[in-house]
């Protein structure tokens, strides 16, 4: 019969448990806050509370720093560079709780089971970002991508929702069979789900076929999740039909998850070895650079302006992750860093200008904005010009590093298509700023804001983007030290608790 | 002791049930008989891992299926809730009606 | 220390200016005429403290330095120097902030607050162009000027404002991110070379390159500085922007902006990739001929005034590249000429176009004429900059012509020969402006008031400082002649023998 | 004395700056007492400068004071200095003097005009411009007096602004000009890399070391300087712009369009009299074009009504007949001529002037007549000149000094018989258009009432001018008769002696000649406009003659051809393009992207099904690549 080999997630530390808090913290929080809803607290008290979880999952992270690198059976690797990648997800999810109290509140939908699958949502990401095996990984998948079917339908009384959740979801399970069957392939052709054993079965032998065709399959339902071109088509629908809050978290939290697994994986196996799938991934990267800067061109729907652009960035990501060696996740971090910041100061704003029945999401909607509410307008053209990467904001300096990385490499074409297909970026970047500079103050003031208490809180964290933003733009010493610090690895060193 | 069955056959089945299902998602245009074809294909992927737990000698293959399973019947649960609403909303099942949202 | 404030004290302003735009509509032009006025102060400072006339003469080319780790990780240091070129257009570039604030003063009734930021932040990015001695930073200048100068013409400009803005800025943009690969690739290359990671000019400029990818890496740079001054193909932009800006607006690209293209090339083009630089100066120097007759031809067809003054630049900039490409001291002194007399004369003319604007409200030279009749004062000062513009003996822009055209001669008779035209058709265009604004009989009966005491004020300014460059030229080319000297023997122990030493010690 | 030579030009200028600032401000008596008083002053000073220098002549023949270093750029510098010697003296005298009278005429002749003080003031920058031009040291110098003379040309030939064909002949004297200066200015060029100096003495000192006789370089050399001159001087092929520069006021006419600035050129030429002696073909075709322009300005003075158009274009003739003395070698000639001419022209266009003034601003010599009696003054006067004008022999100042060049065009080094027989047509043909301008206009009835009549500033300007034409002659004498040559004695160390050919016949033979043509041509004036007008009737008639007529008329139709060869092609180039093609470029590239946006826009079609199929293809894609590679 089977040889059945027991990994030691039976029996597990306190180390275990310690390393693991704020995957911990972050499901548990998910559970108190389906008691919370039994208790049928108010919205109000649960958006707090979740504001708090989030917050102490956050500082869960912090102080596991001192025991990393830490590897937890082989389904997890928690190093640096998963540190800071749950960080980023952890702080994208207390992003978007903090600008959905006002969104939510109006809605006639109960708000309140919202927290828990963003909870959830975020914990699959955070587990996709630390995950060392395959199990790891679809299970991560899976937790961020089902709960995110129901928090794109969310709204179910608005059939732009629901038409969104309906194509995510098929899509989703789709792409997701792609991904399991490729990582058959791989086992087949492996006989290891996690990474290390992968790397030490594949060791320095060029790539069998089999294996390759496994990994093809694979990046497809990676590229999926990416939305990178060609399986790009579903953003633009879903980011537009979904409530912009997960709009936001779509954007950014769920493809983190997604790039750092990937990036663990290809680090694990040395995926650039085999030049199929470089040439494979530089043609995915050209194209999504140059079809997502293209289709954003003259879209007057913010939202899918902001979808295509996804698109665009994640090419440029690739751009990045391609050359391989130890700085890629250097550079793939810091530049989501800089993405993260600007797309969440984007969708803050555009929450904030939400209206109960529809969201703001024309772009007529913004005209003479900076006249009426300059606050807010300055926020989006930060935000605008940092996602344009014009120098002073956080994204030139991601862009330099992405550049940076991909020149040090010497792949100098990709360097120039990000180059020339900025530019054209630029162009409908433009048209958002020249839209709200446009016209004068010829409408009235518009009503007082409902929420003053939670609205004060969004304005907080809108200027502390902004802010990060331009400091990331103008000094980024700091962030780079820390992001510079940063290792990805496979298999622990000789020194930390191993199987 | 060895598995009556070769491996490279039972692979090979799982491949044609995982095009048969893709061949499924792209021809229907009901939404159920999508969800049902995406299905296949998802449990053709789960034999295929069956099927390479079983030439190494590991279980991990059918955990991964479990796994699967779960996974599935979690997708289809969200995902009839969302084909109720449709049905609501737009008295089909047809997927090409909902063509709101494009350009 | 002097030069961080020469920056600084921009940018506060700049920042005051906008704050103060929130309770009071006179205040920010307030704010703005001092910050220029003390950067103005703080250049003639330390012109006086470093000219052979006063205090210290700092050995060698480079007068004042600062320096300061920005972004170490990447060999990033905030680095500013100047040396008599950085000083001379430093100098233009406080007088005509000051001027331009004085022109905007009652032209711009909205925004007050939000348009002198706007002002203010792109004399600061220019001032920083031409101190950067870090290519990084300088690239971070280069960038700064654009968004400002792109709200500027997209909000108070004209009719088709928004068009012009995006064009400017796509143009500008584009040729700068081409710009900053080259850079990177600079940065590489040297890296790889030495093991020494940095963007520090003085590390760069000695640089072994293989001529392969020096000529790459050069045509990146040249592209953002053609693209900038314009060089004829790329020259499109220009009457876009020039036309629809705001009277400062125009000032500040043809009088700084178009500067900062010409600075690149002789501050990082020249020295970084000398022999690249040989093997391209025919062509270059062909391209610029071209500018110039090709910018005066469409300048006589222009009928909107500031389109017409805006092509004029193209065809002064084609002398410029010229010059530039010539490797001579005396067509580099003429470029240096150039440079500043070119601000001033294109720049008077636009303040005129302006002025007229706001008279008549038109730039259709078609619907002017006459005008000398009641307005005597711009019309002789109109002759004078037309005169200046077609390069009259006695005006400053004569000096740079003659000394480009005598330095290209010695270098390439034939292509003087084809310059020289330009005399002739910027006769041709010159006198048409005068003839169709002033002379012939008048178009509107509506009674024009002559300059106004602050306009007179402008005018007088620019108008000896040409005269004084036309008869005293003397100073300029002294302040230059360092950095220019330096360059000069550089290109020669290039030739000499083609092995590579810094082109300026540190 | 020499430390005083800067107030020459100073104090016109000093003139013009007054006026220019302060004109506005102050009465028009003190606007003439400033404009005509500068240059009087200038003319004392140059007087006594003058009389310094003649009396104890410095040992190197010159005065030169250095006022300041203009700019020095490696091995090149220029210098703002004034040099004076004899050949500058003999213009500043001219420019300076008749300046002075023509100033004086002016406050007169200018009383009723609204811009009183811009009219001085322009005049007082042109007299400034013009002794710069001809006291300046090195060539650069002299560039700025040079292109400062054509703006203020440009500026008083537009000084009535509001007709537009005022300002149309303005921009075109201007251009045409520039056209020669732009040539100058590449011979300035070559000058300073083959000299590597514009110091006018230097190169004249070194000239033979520097260029071989008669190579490419110094013929190039000289041939571009010399366009300059031709631009200036109104010669051939850049003479059409004179006759338009009419349009400017009578005094201008007189002093810039005759005197001095379109002699600016015969300056030239004789101050680089080194660069042209090294050159044989330079110095042939100086005296062709000469040749060629004084006989065909002259026919064409022949055909015109407009008296001023007639006075333009035997300037022109008359400026040839230097350029043809330049060219044979004849160089104090040359200068001796221009001198002359300056006296008699200005006289000419003066008393002109005096006369359209008077028949309310007619121009056409047709329409006058009768004028003998009515205006006895300018009637004398303007005898004197044209006596002068057409050499009447003996009499005439005019006569002296073209006799000598006829007599050159001959026998001097360079010249030969065909340059000389179209000096002596010319002669015939000057004689005859000036009888012809002589009698239409005051003789016979006359057609229009007169006005009033000149004051005596305007007349005793012209009573001036009028001695000088018909005395001035007297101090450089044919060799033949008294052999009395102050004038090419006080040239000499400037201009070197005209080398003469051996076995020449006697010099009487060719002043019979001349005066003979002389005489022809007044006959032939005298008999078909006096004696027998019907005669010209009959050439009415005679299609050929018509044609010929319409030709000359038309300045031998060279504006036609130019207009046709340059003008119209250049502005239809710049008028199709107005809209500047190289965009299209740029464009184009913004048009190839919103289209692939409207192109990749349509695969968002919404349609599930459709994003499937997309997604099945990349898988396909990436497949395929891995097969692939």
């Amino acid at each position: 019969m089977f040889k059945v080999r027991l990994y030691n997630t039976s029996l597990m530390s306190n180390n275990d448990f310690n390393a693991l808090m704020p995957l911990l913290v972050l499901a548990g929080a998910s559970v108190l806050v389906m008691l919370l809803i039994v208790a049928r607290l108010s919205h109000r008290l649960i958006q707090l509370v979740s504001l708090l979880l989030f917050v102490i999952a956050f500082i869960s992270l912090l102080n596991i720093r001192a025991m990393l690198p830490y590897q937890v059976g082989s389904l997890f690797m928690i190093d640096s560079f998963g540190a800071f990648m749950i960080g980023l997800i952890i702080f994208s999810g207390l992003a978007v709780n903090v600008f959905s109290y006002i969104y939510f509140q109006e809605k006639e939908e109960g708000p309140k089971e919202y927290y828990v699958l963003l909870f959830l949502c975020t914990l699959g990401a955070c587990v996709l970002a630390v995950s060392n095996h395959f199990v790891s990984l679809f299970l991560g998948l899976e937790i961020l991508t089902i709960g995110l079917y129901a928090l794109i339908a969310y709204l179910r009384a608005r059939n732009h929702s629901i038409e969104a959740g309906i194509k995510y979801l098929v899509l989703a399970a789709f792409s997701s069979a792609f991904l399991l069957f490729g990582m058959a392939l791989v086992y087949l052709q492996t006989g290891a789900l996690s990474f290390a054993g992968m790397a030490n079965v594949i060791g320095a032998a060029s790539v069998p076929p089999l294996l390759l065709t496994g990994l093809g399959l694979m990046l497809v339902g990676l590229g999926f999740k990416l939305a990178v071109v060609p399986f790009h088509m579903w953003t633009a629908d879903v980011y537009q039909g979904a409530p912009v809050p997960v709009t936001a978290f779509i954007a950014t939290a769920s493809k983190g998850g997604v790039v750092a697994s990937m990036l663990r994986f290809f680090a694990a196996i040395d995926g650039f070895r085999s030049e199929q799938l470089q040439v494979v991934m530089i043609v995915i990267a050209i194209a999504s650079m140059v079809v997502g800067n293209l289709l954003a061109l003259r879209q007057s729907n913010i939202k899918r302006v902001l979808a295509y652009s996804s698109i665009a960035h994640l090419g440029y990501l690739l751009v990045a992750f391609i050359p391989g060696g130890d700085v890629v996740p250097q550079a793939v971090s810091f530049y989501l860093l800089t993405y993260f910041t600007a797309t969440f100061a984007a969708f803050g704003v555009i929450t904030i200008l939400s209206g109960a029945e529809s969201d703001a999401e024309e772009l007529v909607h913004y005209r003479a904005l900076f006249w009426k509410q300059p606050a807010l307008a300055s926020i989006l053209s930060v935000a605008m010009f940092s996602l344009a990467g014009i120098p002073l904001t956080a994204g030139f300096t991601g862009k330099f590093y992405v550049l940076t990385t991909g020149i040090g490499q010497g792949f100098w074409l990709l360097a120039s298509v990000l180059v020339l297909s900025s530019v054209v970026g630029l162009y409908y970047y433009l048209r958002v700023v020249t839209t709200m500079f446009a016209g004068t103050r010829d409408l009235l003031p518009g009503p007082p804001p409902k929420y003053p208490v939670f609205l004060g809180i969004s304005m907080v964290a809108l200027f502390v983007l902004t802010f990060a933003l331009i400091w990331l733009g103008v000094y980024p010493d700091h962030a780079i030290g820390v992001v510079r610090d940063l290792q990805l690895l496979v298999t622990a060193p000789a020194t930390s608790f191993a199987e | 002791m060895k598995p009556s069955v070769s491996i490279e056959v039972v692979v090979l089945l799982a491949g044609l049930l995982f095009a048969l299902g893709i061949v499924g998602v792209i021809i229907r245009k009901n939404i159920i008989f999508m969800l049902l074809s995406v299905e296949i294909m998802l449990n053709a992927s789960g034999l295929a891992f069956v099927a390479a737990g079983s030439r190494w000698g590991q279980p991990d293959g059918q955990v991964m299926f479990v796994f699967i399973l779960a996974m599935a019947a979690a997708e289809v649960s969200i995902g009839l809730a969302l084909i109720l609403q449709i049905y609501h909303q737009h008295k089909s099942l047809d997927i090409d009606n909902l063509k709101e949202m494009n350009g | 220390m002097m030069l961080v404030l020469l920056i600084t004290v921009l940018m506060v302003g700049a920042v005051a200016a906008v704050v103060a735009g929130e309770w009071s509509r006179h205040v920010p032009r307030w704010i703005a005429l001092v910050a220029c006025v003390i950067g103005l102060m703080c250049v003639i400072a330390i012109w006086a403290n470093t000219s052979p006339a006063g205090g210290s003469v700092p050995s060698g080319q480079w007068l004042l330095d600062y320096r300061k780790s920005w972004i170490p990780s990447f060999g990033i240091s905030f680095h500013l120097a100047v040396d008599g070129l950085s000083l001379l257009l430093l100098a233009l570039t406080f007088f005509l902030g000051v001027l331009a604030v004085l022109c905007s003063w009652d032209e711009i009734r909205e925004r007050t607050g939000f348009y002198y930021f706007n002002l203010l932040w792109i004399l600061a990015g220019v001032a920083g162009v031409f101190m950067a001695m870090d290519l990084f930073l300088f690239y971070f200048f280069w960038e700064v000027m654009l968004i400002p100068m792109y709200f500027l013409i997209g909000i108070w400009g004209s009719e088709n404002r928004v068009y012009a803005a995006y064009k400017f800025f796509i143009f500008t943009q584009a040729s700068g991110l081409l710009m900053f690969l080259a850079i990177l690739g600079l940065y590489f290359i040297h890296g790889q070379d030495t093991g020494i990671y940095t963007f520090n000019y003085f590390e760069l400029t000695g640089t072994v390159i293989p001529f392969k990818s020096a000529f790459w890496l050069m045509s990146g740079f040249m592209i953002a500085f053609a693209v900038k001054l314009p060089v004829f193909p790329f020259h499109t932009w220009l009457p876009d922007a020039h036309g629809e800006a705001p009277t400062a607006g125009s000032l500040i690209l043809a009088g700084l902006l178009l500067k900062t293209g010409a600075y690149g090339m002789l501050r990082f083009v020249v020295p970084m990739f000398p022999e690249a630089v040989r093997e391209a100066a025919v062509p270059a120097m062909v391209l610029g001929v071209v500018g110039i007759i090709y910018g005066a031809v469409m300048a006589y067809s222009q009928t909107d005034l500031k389109r017409l003054v805006a092509f004029t630049s193209v065809s002064h900039m084609g002398f410029v590249i010229t010059g530039i490409f010539a490797l001579n001291e005396l067509a580099l002194q003429g470029v240096v000429m150039q440079l500043v007399t070119h601000a001033l004369s294109t720049g008077a003319l636009f303040l005129m176009a302006g002025m007229i604007k706001e008279r008549l409200h038109t730039r259709d030279i078609g619907e002017m004429g006459g005008l000398w009749g009641p307005m005597p004062q711009m019309g002789s000062i109109g002759l004078v900059f037309a005169m200046a513009s077609l390069g009259l003996p006695g005006l400053g822009n004569f000096i740079a012509e003659f000394l480009i055209l005598l330095g290209v001669f010695q270098a390439h008779p034939w292509i003087t020969v084809a310059a020289a035209s330009g005399l002739i058709f910027s006769a041709v265009y010159s006198l048409r402006i005068v003839g169709k604004i002033f002379l012939g009989p008048r178009k509107t009966m509506e009674t024009v008031p002559d300059f106004s005491f602050r306009e007179m004020l402008i005018m007088a300014a620019l108008t000896v400082s040409i005269v004084w460059l036309g008869l005293f030229p003397q100073p300029v080319i002294d302040t230059a002649r360092p950095a220019i000297t330096e360059l000069v023997r550089f290109m020669d122990v290039q030739s000499a023998a083609l092995q590579h030493q810094p082109y300026v010690k540190q | 004395m020499d430390k005083f030579l800067w107030l020459i030009p100073a104090l016109p200028l000093g003139g013009f700056l007054i006026l220019a600032f302060a004109g506005k401000y102050i009465s028009r008596k003190a606007v003439a007492i400033v404009g005509a008083g500068s240059i009087c002053l200038s003319a004392l000073v140059m007087f006594a400068v003058g009389g310094a220098f003649l009396s104890g002549m410095p040992e190197n023949a010159v005065y030169t004071q250095t006022l300041w270093t203009w700019f020095e750029v490696g091995d090149f510098n220029a210098k703002i200095t004034l040099s004076l010697d004899a050949l500058s003296l003999v213009f500043v005298f001219a420019i300076t003097f008749i300046g002075a009278l023509i100033h004086i005429y002016s406050t007169a002749f200018m009383e009723a005009d609204r811009d009183y003080a811009r009219f001085f003031a322009s005049m007082n920058l042109f007299v400034f411009s013009m002794l710069v031009l001809v006291l300046a040291d090195n060539l650069l110098l002299m560039y700025l007096g040079w292109e400062g003379v054509g703006l203020c040309s440009y500026l008083l030939i537009g000084f009535w602004y509001e007709q537009p064909a005022n300002g149309a002949a303005a921009r075109k004297a201007f251009t045409v000009t520039r056209i020669g200066d732009a040539a100058m200015a590449i011979g300035l060029f070559m000058v300073f890399q083959q000299a590597g100096t514009l110091v006018v003495s230097e190169i004249g000192a070194n000239a033979s070391a520097i260029w071989q006789p008669n190579s490419t370089s110094v013929t190039i050399t000289a041939l571009l300087l010399l366009a300059g001159g031709l631009g200036k001087s109104a010669q051939l092929p850049l003479q059409t712009w004179l006759p338009d520069a009419m349009a400017g006021p009578s005094p201008v006419s007189a002093l810039i369009h005759a005197a001095t600035m379109v002699t600016a050129g015969v300056y030239l030429v004789a101050r680089m009299h080194t660069i042209f002696a090294l050159s044989e073909t330079a110095r042939l075709v100086v005296a062709v074009i000469g040749a060629a322009t004084l006989l065909l300005a002259g026919l064409t003075a022949l055909t015109q009504y407009d008296i001023k158009r007639v006075l333009a274009y035997s300037t022109i003739s008359q400026i040839g007949y230097m350029f043809l003395a330049l060219g044979v070698g004849a160089w104090t000639a040359a200068v001796f001529h221009f001198m002359i001419h300056a006296f008699f022209k200005a006289l000419l266009f003066l008393a002109a002037g005096a006369i359209i003034e008077s028949l309310h601003h007619e121009h056409n010599m047709f329409k006058m007549g009768g004028l003998k009696d009515k205006m006895p003054v300018v009637f004398w006067t303007f005898l004197a000149g044209a006596i002068s004008l057409a050499a009447v022999p003996l009499v005439s100042a005019g006569f002296y000094s073209k006799d000598q060049i006829l007599w050159y065009s001959w026998s001097a080094g360079g010249g030969n018989a065909v340059l000389w027989a179209v000096a002596l047509a010319g002669a015939l043909i000057t004689a005859a258009y000036t009888t012809r301008m002589m009698i239409l206009t005051f003789w016979g009835e006359s057609h229009t009432p007169i006005g009033h009549l000149p004051g005596r500033r305007m007349t005793m300007p012209l009573v001036v001018l009028a001695l000088f034409s018909v005395f001035a002659g007297f101090i450089e004498l044919p060799h033949n008769f008294g052999h009395f040559t102050l004038f090419s004695d006080l040239l000499h160390p400037v201009l070197p002696e005209t080398f003469m050919k051996e076995n020449i016949p006697s010099e009487w033979l060719f002043q019979l000649l001349a005066a003979l043509a002389t005489l022809g041509g007044i006959f032939l004036g005298y008999y078909y406009y006096y004696q027998k007008p019907s005669r010209i009737e009959n050439l009415r008639r005679n299609g050929l003659v018509v044609q010929l007529h319409r030709f000359w008329f038309s300045g031998w139709a060279f504006d036609a051809l130019y207009d046709r060869m340059l003008v119209k092609p250049f502005i239809y180039i710049s008028s199709i393009n107005k809209k500047d093609i190289t965009d299209k470029l740029y464009t184009g590239i913004a048009a190839i992207t919103g289209d692939m946006y409207k192109l990749l826009s349509r695969t968002q079609s919404g349609s599930l099904r459709w994003y499937i199929m997309g997604l099945v293809a990349g898988a396909i894609l990436i497949l395929g690549i891995q097969i692939m590679l």
